[in-house]
């Protein structure tokens, strides 16, 4: 009843044609139906997957060390001396300047003091060029 | 020609001229977004394109305008290829290890079919075409690169509204949701708190894209080519080799196609294809679905305390529904109005990228059966 | 006369057939006169609409604070402290730096010591992300 | 085939074989254009690219390269994406803020549509059809994104050299104008200060991007286009919201469009429409016209200051010759001459944007004309 | 449609049921290179891509995926766009004064054409046609880019599995190089310490991608597109006024082209197309070809020792194959095995920029006489 | 011989019909020859035509400055004063950072210190502007 009224209302809508022929709602009830059911299906499967991945991994990977403290999270303890920390905070920045900033090298001459530009050139990894 | 004669065509295509009451709901639209966007702080990378490609789209008289300028943007957004690299840059900037730690989460995801089922109910009730109802279903899942995705397999010529509307609810998220996550929860309930996320190896969480993939293809075959994008993403992301092509895909290549999807997007509504009774059904059929699918996924929240011994906060139910990622923030927002030392945002990744994937595969299923 | 001779030499130009027939030049004088003087009255439009822009939106919105400091430019007072200016500085780049290096959250132990981790994170702003 | 008829062939496929003197002009042209942005440091960011793709585009016996290499760049082009990308990137770079301080300064921008005005005569009297010499006419404000849109609709075979004239002389500003502004100016003007650029308020910054272009849009329809994606990325710039849309607007995306652009534009000026009477006359007509259009410009800033009673500094005049953002600099550099505390910058910027406006306009117009 | 009707329908059409053993062992493939690249590090930002282009293209019963989904991606690979771009990003990214300080060690760079040459004839003589082995010489030197740029023009159909072999060696270098630069070089020689790099002036570096891109172009015309685009990229570098350009240009453009380009390929390589005898044997000969050309290379420099006075490290012949920039790398990392004093890279690049340009030279001349 | 057993096993590759005809390998090993030489003989013009440059350059311009210390790599030597060289990297990042970030000027009060801001603000070059 509900649906005559709206599908009269939706007159403007219906393009005319037998291209696009309003469809009877059993088809959308059979769709929305199957849909959910194959995806809950799928979500399911997800799940137990993930759950059972780590167990299968570690059994590929038995040698694997015992507990990798997370890498994504850096730790930084800065020492009590404050110069370190501000030193670290520097020198990290100072790598990823330089790394950006016009891809050139930077020669830098070194003192034995343990200034900015030295921690940085440590933490340097060499970019892997691309072709 | 002579002065007069040329303000004589001057005036006769100004834009004055063709100016019809559906061009100036449709700029009052893309107006009302951008204010939506800019002042009201809704999802503005979002809304102030769409907003703006809106107005763009749809000045009379400019019907030159559109035809040649938007030629390769409307080729990037229906060919699937703007869709695409939007999913991969979400998964180059989404950490998936809240899946690892709490598996069972995942089942939440289901809250975004029931949306989209009912969406497509309703306007198939309503008397619009299977193919089309499909299509616009997404919008009850407040997704909007699938949304733009499967109206371009299944109803082309409404991409632009069915993509509005998508966007629109998943930018309204804070609006909408708040009420339905304070009234279908109990204080209690949310101030559950979730245990610490474990600490995942580095083998977990690469192999963990490669088999998402790896279900979600055999389970919906249609899902692959966005599914794969965000899959791929995620590898690269986890892989830690690829520094420089994570960068890009969750930079620059995010956001310049999001500026250029959205401006695409709010032109493709125009006042042929929005200013119809399906587009208003639309509106309100979706915001339905919506409401009722973040109900069934606090539901189903609520069901799996039943059963299982370890206590789920229910609130996270409610990220299932997809708009990934504004309602995981929702749900950590309510959660931490109760209780401030209740930190939800990592736990509530995990049932919206599911209810992210969730949705995908149902979009695939009805490519298949209808495309 | 000029017009005639310049036609002339530029016969390798002119394209021959009607489509691209050469033009009286009464035209172009009409359209350039038209074009300036819609021109010239837009700009003025502009320029008008601009004075007043400014009083419309002190009714639209006359709650608005006084005078509020032109946000864009952003003022950075060093105290006379040497340390407090350098740290503040760090902390900018720090706090600009991680959020973009590799977008992974950097968690940070942090001491008792005013060390640019510290400012840096207050400075935080959680970035939206987009879909 | 044998070693000898392989390299019979060789020889007779040689670019020498096929080298004619215009071939050898274009050549040294790019080189020409590449010497003064290399090393004379005229906008190197356009002329290098531009220098290059002439080069790349005018070698002979190369008609396969380009045919098929250019294609996406040309789509690029002649759909108005690429000038439209560019005028986004300056909107939301630059600050429009000097409008707001002093509106009577955009006045000032009618020198602009002066300048393409006796361009379009000047060639229309020389002979040529009025729709190319339309799309010429762009060259007289010395505002090469304009005209290339220009060109693409009215005279698409000319784009090329169009384009090539309107860059070279937005680069050559720094030589053209200084004379001009000595001689037609007093020490006297040159020393006016202008009072100090007052503090806007957000609502007002992000008010005026809109206001310009609702009534662009009513002034020249034909503008929308280029004009709403100059305030379109102003808005996002001054919304304060969007600083990721806005970071790649003017950054990546500008600088990789005018990469391409230029390239491509080099590209199309080739030997059948570059070397001929037509585009030599260009060249003159259209550096006579950006003389006597800066020269109406300071003369316009010297009737304000009959009218008003503020005094404008008449260099500022000057800048309205659109030639955006190079003739804002020179401004304030020979105002700096004189004067090394008088700081015109900021203040010439209001005229350069309304010349830049202006500009556009015009071209809107002769779109709707003769489009 | 009723549930079962749909619920066959879903079976009829899944992945498994048009699952052949062509497309497995091309996903296979796919998680190889995804291994090789992201497991082992050999060329991730090139093989991760590939192997997942791969993945995607080859997934049965999902043909509609990839004919509109990969349009614009096959029109940047196809057009030679892409290819382009990552030359200039290369000119951009790469400092050429190697070639300045010591100009004869430009004549290593007569390992590639060998290379290839030695491909042609093998593939040639397996009753490949003549315009196919052409296209797949260019394996012979590992130079992926130029793979894509002439396979698109002599041999479209088999743009997948050429690339695919191309960048394959290119990321096996480390594996394959290391053992043949032991077994060929005694100690002695790898201990040949080459003299420091000179300084060199602005002008010399600024003239010596001009005079490259010159002489190139004469030499070999069909050249000229992939070799301005690496001339312009490092004249922009040299010229040091466009900082913007050459950013965006050894960066961003360069990684989101890696990236796009990189599925493409992967994607192109096809069932039909590459699981075939001929790509099997591409893969065997081209093997053959690059051990025999490096060996070449190195014998080229141990006869340029008995000729000049100054010694030259045999070891750096080897990167004369091309394979840029990854053979001068092995070619540095071997020689500081015996002596790690003895810093090879930058001598090394000398000889890679010219295998890297007289593969091109090459490929261009394949175009003239083939194409 | 080996060349038809090799044919023959590549009968499913050898595309039929005459446009795709398998060509003689005559053409194969003059191609090979042929395109080999002109390349060595390019690299040599190229080797030659470096080798010359700088004579000609030389010529050219006499007037250049005798040794101009390769202006690409920026040599860094920090004095022995701790400090100088932190404030230099400061410096150098910050005035990178304050050029991206936000394009927006920073407005900063400089004290008499030498605060890194001021570092900043000398190294400073007005960025073209591009249209
Ligand atoms: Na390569
Ligand atoms: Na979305
Ligand atoms: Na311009």
């Amino acid at each position: 009843m509900i649906q005559t009224i709206l599908t009269g209302s939706l007159a403007l809508f219906a393009v005319p044609g037998p291209a696009r022929a309003v469809e009877v709602t059993d088809h959308g009830v059979s769709l929305a139906i199957t849909g959910i059911l194959i995806v809950f299906a799928g979500l399911a499967a997800i799940s137990i997957f993930i759950g059972l991945m780590p167990k299968v991994l570690k059994l590929l990977e038995p040698r694997e060390e015992p507990l990798p403290a997370k890498p994504r999270k850096r730790t930084v303890t800065p020492s009590d001396h404050l110069d370190e920390a501000t030193l670290t905070a520097i020198a990290f920045v100072l790598h990823a300047e330089s790394e950006r900033a016009s891809g050139r090298n930077l020669k830098v001459t070194l003192g034995l003091n343990p200034s900015p530009w030295a921690l940085s050139s440590q933490m340097r990894i060499l970019p892997g060029r691309l072709k | 020609m002579t002065v007069p004669q040329l303000l004589g065509e001057y005036l006769n295509r100004s834009i004055c001229q063709g100016m019809t009451l559906p061009h100036l709901l449709m700029i009052l639209l893309g107006i009302l977004l951008i204010t939506l966007g800019g002042i009201k702080g809704y999802k503005p990378l979002l809304l102030l394109p769409i907003g703006f490609g809106m107005i763009l789209g749809n000045l009379p008289g400019l019907q030159p305008v559109g035809a040649s300028e938007f030629s390769l943007l409307e080729q990037g957004m229906r060919s699937g290829l703007f869709p695409a690299l939007i999913f991969l840059g979400m998964g180059a900037a989404t950490d998936f290890s809240s899946l690892l730690s709490n598996p069972k989460l995942v089942l939440l995801g289901c809250a975004a079919p029931i949306g989209i089922a009912m969406t497509l109910l309703g306007m198939n009730l309503a008397g619009v075409p299977l193919a089309d109802a499909a299509a616009m279903s997404m919008a009850g899942a407040a997704n909007g690169p699938t949304s733009v995705y499967l109206a371009s397999k299944l109803s082309p010529d409404l991409i632009g509204p069915i993509a509005v509307a998508a966007y629109l609810y998943m930018a309204l998220v804070p609006v909408i949701q708040p009420w339905i996550l304070r009234g279908l929860t109990t204080r209690e309930e949310r101030r559950i708190q979730m245990p610490a996320i474990r600490e995942s190896r580095k083998s977990e969480r690469v192999c963990l894209p490669l088999m998402l993939f790896g279900v979600c293809v055999l389970v919906s075959p249609g899902s692959v080519w966005l599914i794969g994008m965000l899959c791929f993403g995620n590898l690269l992301r986890e892989i830690g080799v690829t520094e420089r092509l994570v960068t890009v895909a969750r930079g620059t290549l995010l956001d310049a196609v999001t500026l250029l999807l959205g401006l695409m997007v709010g032109a493709s509504a125009t006042t042929t294809n929005f200013v119809t009774p399906a587009t208003l059904l639309l509106l309100g059929i979706g915001l339905i679905a919506f409401v009722l699918a973040t109900a069934s996924g606090i539901g189903m929240a609520k069901l799996m305390n039943r059963v299982c011994d370890q206590k789920t906060n229910p609130l996270l139910g409610a990220a299932g529904v997809s708009a990934f990622p504004d309602s995981a923030r929702i749900v950590h927002e309510i959660g931490q109005e109760e209780d401030p030392s209740n930190f939800l945002l990592d736990h509530a990744t995990a049932p919206n990228l599911a209810g992210l994937i969730g949705s995908v595969l149902t979009a695939g299923l009805f490519w298949m059966w209808l495309g």
